[in-house]
């Protein structure tokens, strides 16, 4: 499994692409927002977690149709498939996942402080936001390789996949940013959906895998 | 009619003109299927269990 | 070991392929299937490696014992695909296709220098030629070990001394005790083995 | 009888569909005629005639998705042969209902609330409902062949039945301008009987529709999928003969 | 050339499930981001036009690395370089990127008078976002098509360039953005950004094509 | 009208694959280009097609006229891939190339009954087997005119009937007076052409 984990980051980083346009598209968002709120440093500050949250979400969406996709195209996942009583084909998908947010998503999570401080966010909140971020993530790259798993077989799935991702992935995106905002607004705690959150990603850790296979599965042709 | 029999009015124009588009296009996608099946059987062609069936 | 498969049908978008397909083949046996394009061979392959599921009758696996319980855990589908990454080392292909198949069997290098490539181990899959490519992918099913071979058109691309090269193969691992079930066009070099003409019979 | 085999499936739906089409016109009927000789509410006065539709397309709009999750279990797991020409079918008709949920609900909110949208729990999950029906049809419509779009729409169909609940309770777990349930709760309802009379036969004539629709609608699908299959009996059919 | 605009509509529809899926996606993207800001109507309203923007950007990013990618896998990509002589290839490009555009953006476009309307910003707000939007979208597809080519013709160096190239996209978006916001906020004007966004979208369908061609020339092997 | 070319070299990465390769195919010849894997055969193609640039040597067509000003426009090249997508149906392929490559010779009905598949049309070509795949895609160069046909492993995945069955479409573009460059490792059976085995200098 290390193996599959150490190929898939390689191909990331070498040949996909996700990772820095990812990036970019963040910095897009981030830098589109104060247009429409105006010079309110006030205001930016308040809604800017959820607006990384928001741009985070939509970045790793990027590249996430490819998930299956390419190795379908060349023969891979015919192997995979086969190598079920070997590795559990949810095993090798939780794999993957964890390759593809390791290299398109952990570099938008790691970019995310600075772009913290041009959205005026006090360190607290920059230090939660991301901390959020880190954790929340991964399940939507779980909750994507449903999505991924589902349209493999589309030449151009990319925007449906997108589609039957976000729904599922909204209360991933709550529970980030209430607890973004707990560590910053007294009232509102910061633990509970935090809490909520991690627990949010190990469900999808458990749960989206093992779609995505049966998907797989009985998707092949 | 009150200001509030307009909305009355449009939700349940709404609601004709939604459920008339759907039973219209339902409608029309059978006749069309029923159309090109008949085409295909008059050209010869049956389906294996149809052969099957009239064998039995 | 045996691999049994008994009246198989096959389906494709709702309809039947072909049906009523029986062989058995043994330790150290090998069927070719041959027919004309479109008569369901790749189907077939598909089929009994269980990437698609039988329309009707049965594959079984007898005496694979605890090494190889069932018939997808005990084979290799070489399809049409290579399935290598062309952003990736040859080196790089095989030896993840090795740790991800488990038995390791041959040395990386001695794959390759078995199908006459050594040396391409650095360069990048993608840099190969077609039939460099093909090779290297047989290179795959020689790196990790599984006693039964499912190729289909093992040969496209190659050339006249790869392919005496891939006959001589098969024949070791056949003598190995393997068994092989092998769909083409092109005749393989084996003599004596069992055969399966497609289509014949509709 | 056995339902499995589409042929029966189709003569049973020739019979069933004049009955079901001319049920649901007299409980329509009766249903809207009760409703418009009702009382109105003293606090939303005309308005409150739009509840007779609002309502039973909201309900519809979640029986459906639950009838479409129950078809993709057994296209799943009993691996049911119409299961999945049920769930086709069942899309499109449960959008519709959706949207019409959606209209009325937004055209009774400008009146009552002052505005025709608001971001709550109730109309957003409702929301987030339509995007999953039109999700499954986009993906019922983009592969086709049958097999092999039936496990996928099947899946992305279960795995949004959680939005079902959400909506259900959304008014209960969050505070939110939407009505609370007042017919369907475990201690009864709490609706006048002169209102709750009229609406619970609207209900009934709304879901005969969607039966009839529903029916209907599976048959066609059902030719769709033999001529798809008689034209490839006749393309290979063709290349057979030439050998 | 119309016959390669049909193909490439055909597939852009066809395979992700039809025009559909664009106004879906865009539905998708507009309905999460309450999750994320809060139901706050007038704060939804201000951000509404940027929103829009982004999610457009999105739809134009998502699929647009396949543009040629998919071509070169297949071999098409050899005959259109080869048909030179009979359609120059800055042509084919184009033609590429109008279908591109037409199939997975153009939906969105139409569709954003509706989204508008739930982010409650007001007509003249909504009219003049989708003007921007319908000016200033194909911009990006042009740009994009360098990144993409690019990345075709170098597969393991291209990723550098097409980040290179990608942050052009930005200004695109930011005098979409501030057009529409100076036709709904006083001071701020409209005439001068939209004229800007005009200009910027011709200049970038001569010259993207155009470079988006050479790459490919140089990049065939 | 004549194709010439002299003193061609060919590279790869910066490295050398071939040099000093010269023939002539005039109206009415063929070429046949053999060779080990990765003796240089695709490259030669694509450096003829124009698709790579040549490392030395020259490429011209002779007597071309109006119609066929320099060697790329009047060539059909038929590589490794189809060039077809699998999500289009086997006639929106056809009617696209035919449409864009200009010059329509025979319909898309014709075309496919002369590689023995009529009635294919409808079906998406992604449901199409590997050699009916290939069929199709031969049946792409039959729909517009080239006087050029350069072949890559043209035969690749065919079955016997099929084969014969393209062999008579190469004889007949002979005869009508097109010229034929193919690389391949099966015989095409083809008599009386010219032929260029590569890699044998070395
Ligand atoms: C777009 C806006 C709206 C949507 C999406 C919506 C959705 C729904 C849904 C899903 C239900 C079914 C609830 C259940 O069975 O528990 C429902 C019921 C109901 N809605 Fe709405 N609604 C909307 C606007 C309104 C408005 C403006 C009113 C009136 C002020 C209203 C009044 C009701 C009533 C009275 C019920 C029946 C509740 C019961 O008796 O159980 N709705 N609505
Ligand atoms: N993905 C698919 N979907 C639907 N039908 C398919 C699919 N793949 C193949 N078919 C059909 O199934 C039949 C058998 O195809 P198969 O690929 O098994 O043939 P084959 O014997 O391998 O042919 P070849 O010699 O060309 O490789 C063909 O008629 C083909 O049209
Ligand atoms: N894209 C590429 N980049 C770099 N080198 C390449 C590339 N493609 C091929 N080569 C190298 O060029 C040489 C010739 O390859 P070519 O594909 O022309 O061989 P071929 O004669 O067609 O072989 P085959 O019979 O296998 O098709 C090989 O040594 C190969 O490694
Ligand atoms: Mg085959
Ligand atoms: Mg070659």
């Amino acid at each position: 499994m290390l193996a599959l984990f150490v190929r898939d980051l390689r191909l990331g980083i070498r040949a996909g692409g996700g990772a820095l346009v990812g990036v970019l598209f963040f910095l897009a968002v981030v830098a589109v927002v104060p247009f429409g709120v105006g010079p309110d440093l006030n205001l930016l500050a308040r809604i800017g977690p959820a607006i990384l949250w928001v741009g985070a979400l939509l970045a790793s969406l990027l590249g996430l149709d490819r998930l299956f996709q390419a190795e379908r195209e060349d023969g891979s996942l015919d192997l995979m498939i086969l190598a079920e009583s070997r590795h559990m084909l949810a095993l090798t998908v939780l794999v993957k996942c964890l390759a593809h947010w390791t290299a398109s998503v952990l570099p938008l999570v790691i970019a995310s402080p600075l772009l913290g401080l041009f959205m005026n966010i006090e360190p607290v909140g920059i230090a939660a936001t991301s901390l959020t971020l880190l954790v929340g993530t991964p399940a939507i790259a779980f909750i994507g390789a449903v999505g991924a798993a589902v349209a493999v077989a589309l030449p151009r799935g990319g925007l449906l996949v997108s589609v039957l991702v976000l729904p599922l992935a909204i209360p991933v995106l709550i529970f980030g940013v209430s607890a973004a905002y707990g560590a910053v607004n007294d009232p509102n705690p910061f633990l509970p959906p935090f809490l909520i959150l991690v627990a949010l990603t190990l469900f999808f850790a458990v749960i989206g895998p093992f779609a995505a296979a049966l998907a797989l599965k009985s998707g092949a042709d | 009619m009150s200001t509030h029999a307009i909305y009355v009015t449009a939700a349940y124009g709404a609601t004709l003109l939604v459920l008339g588009a759907l039973a219209f296009w339902i409608l029309l996608d059978q006749r069309a299927r029923k159309r090109e099946l008949a085409q295909l059987e008059k050209a010869g062609i049956r389906r294996r269990s149809d052969r099957a069936g009239t064998a039995r | 070991m045996r691999l049994m498969v008994q009246g198989l049908g096959g389906e494709r978008g709702g309809e039947q392929v072909f049906s009523g397909i029986d062989f058995e083949v043994s330790d150290g046996e090998a069927l070719i299937v041959t027919g004309a394009n479109g008569s369901g061979k790749s189907t077939l392959l598909r089929i009994i490696a269980g990437l698609l599921p039988a329309a009707a009758g049965s594959i079984r696996l007898e005496g694979g014992g605890e090494a190889w319980p069932d018939v997808a855990s005990a084979l290799h589908y070489l399809g049409h695909g290579n399935a290598m990454k062309t952003a990736l080392s040859v080196t790089e292909n095989l030896q993840f296709w090795q740790e991800f198949c488990g038995n390791a069997h041959l040395d990386i290098e001695d794959a390759m220098e078995m199908v006459g490539l050594p040396q391409v181990g650095h360069l990048p899959y993608g840099y190969l030629s077609t039939g460099q490519k093909r090779r290297i992918a047989i290179a795959k099913i020689l790196v990790s070990y599984r006693p039964i071979w499912l190729l289909d058109e093992p040969t496209a691309g190659l050339d006249a001394r790869s392919e005496k090269q891939f006959a001589a193969l098969m024949r070791a691992h056949l003598e190995d005790g393997g068994m092989i079930v092998a769909a083409t066009h092109i005749p393989l070099g084996l003599e004596g083995v069992k055969s399966l003409v497609m289509g014949a019979a509709d | 009888m056995d339902l499995a085999n589409p042929t029966r499936f189709i003569a049973l739906a020739d019979r069933l569909v004049p009955w079901l089409a001319a049920l649901s016109a007299i409980a329509l009927a009766v249903g809207l005629w009760l409703a418009f000789n009702a009382p109105q509410d003293y606090q939303q006065g005309i308005t409150v005639r739009i509840m007779y539709i609002h309502v039973p397309f909201a309900w519809l709009a979640m029986m459906c998705y639950s009838i479409m999750s129950l078809s993709a279990l057994g296209t799943l797991v009993w691996r049911h042969p119409l299961a999945d020409v049920s769930l086709k079918a069942a899309a499109p008709i449960g959008a519709a209902f959706t949207l019409l949920a959606l209209i009325t609900g937004s055209i009774w909110g400008k009146p009552m609330w002052g505005t025709w949208w608001v971001w709550d729990a109730r109309l957003t999950s409702v929301f987030v409902l339509f995007m999953m029906y039109l999700g499954v049809i986009a993906l019922t419509r983009a592969l086709d062949d049958p097999g092999r779009s039936a496990r996928a729409a099947a899946i992305v169909t279960l795995v949004g039945f959680i939005n079902i609940p959400i909506i259900k309770f959304s008014v209960d777990w969050w505070n939110t301008l939407h009505q609370p349930a007042s017919v369907i709760r475990l201690d009864g309802p709490t609706i006048h009987p002169s209102m709750l009379w009229p609406l619970l036969i609207c209900a009934v004539g709304f879901s005969l529709l969607f039966f009839t629709l529903h029916l209907m609608a599976m048959r066609t699908e059902i030719w769709r999928r033999r001529v798809a299959a008689m034209r490839r009996i006749a393309a290979r059919s063709a290349d057979r003969q030439e050998a």
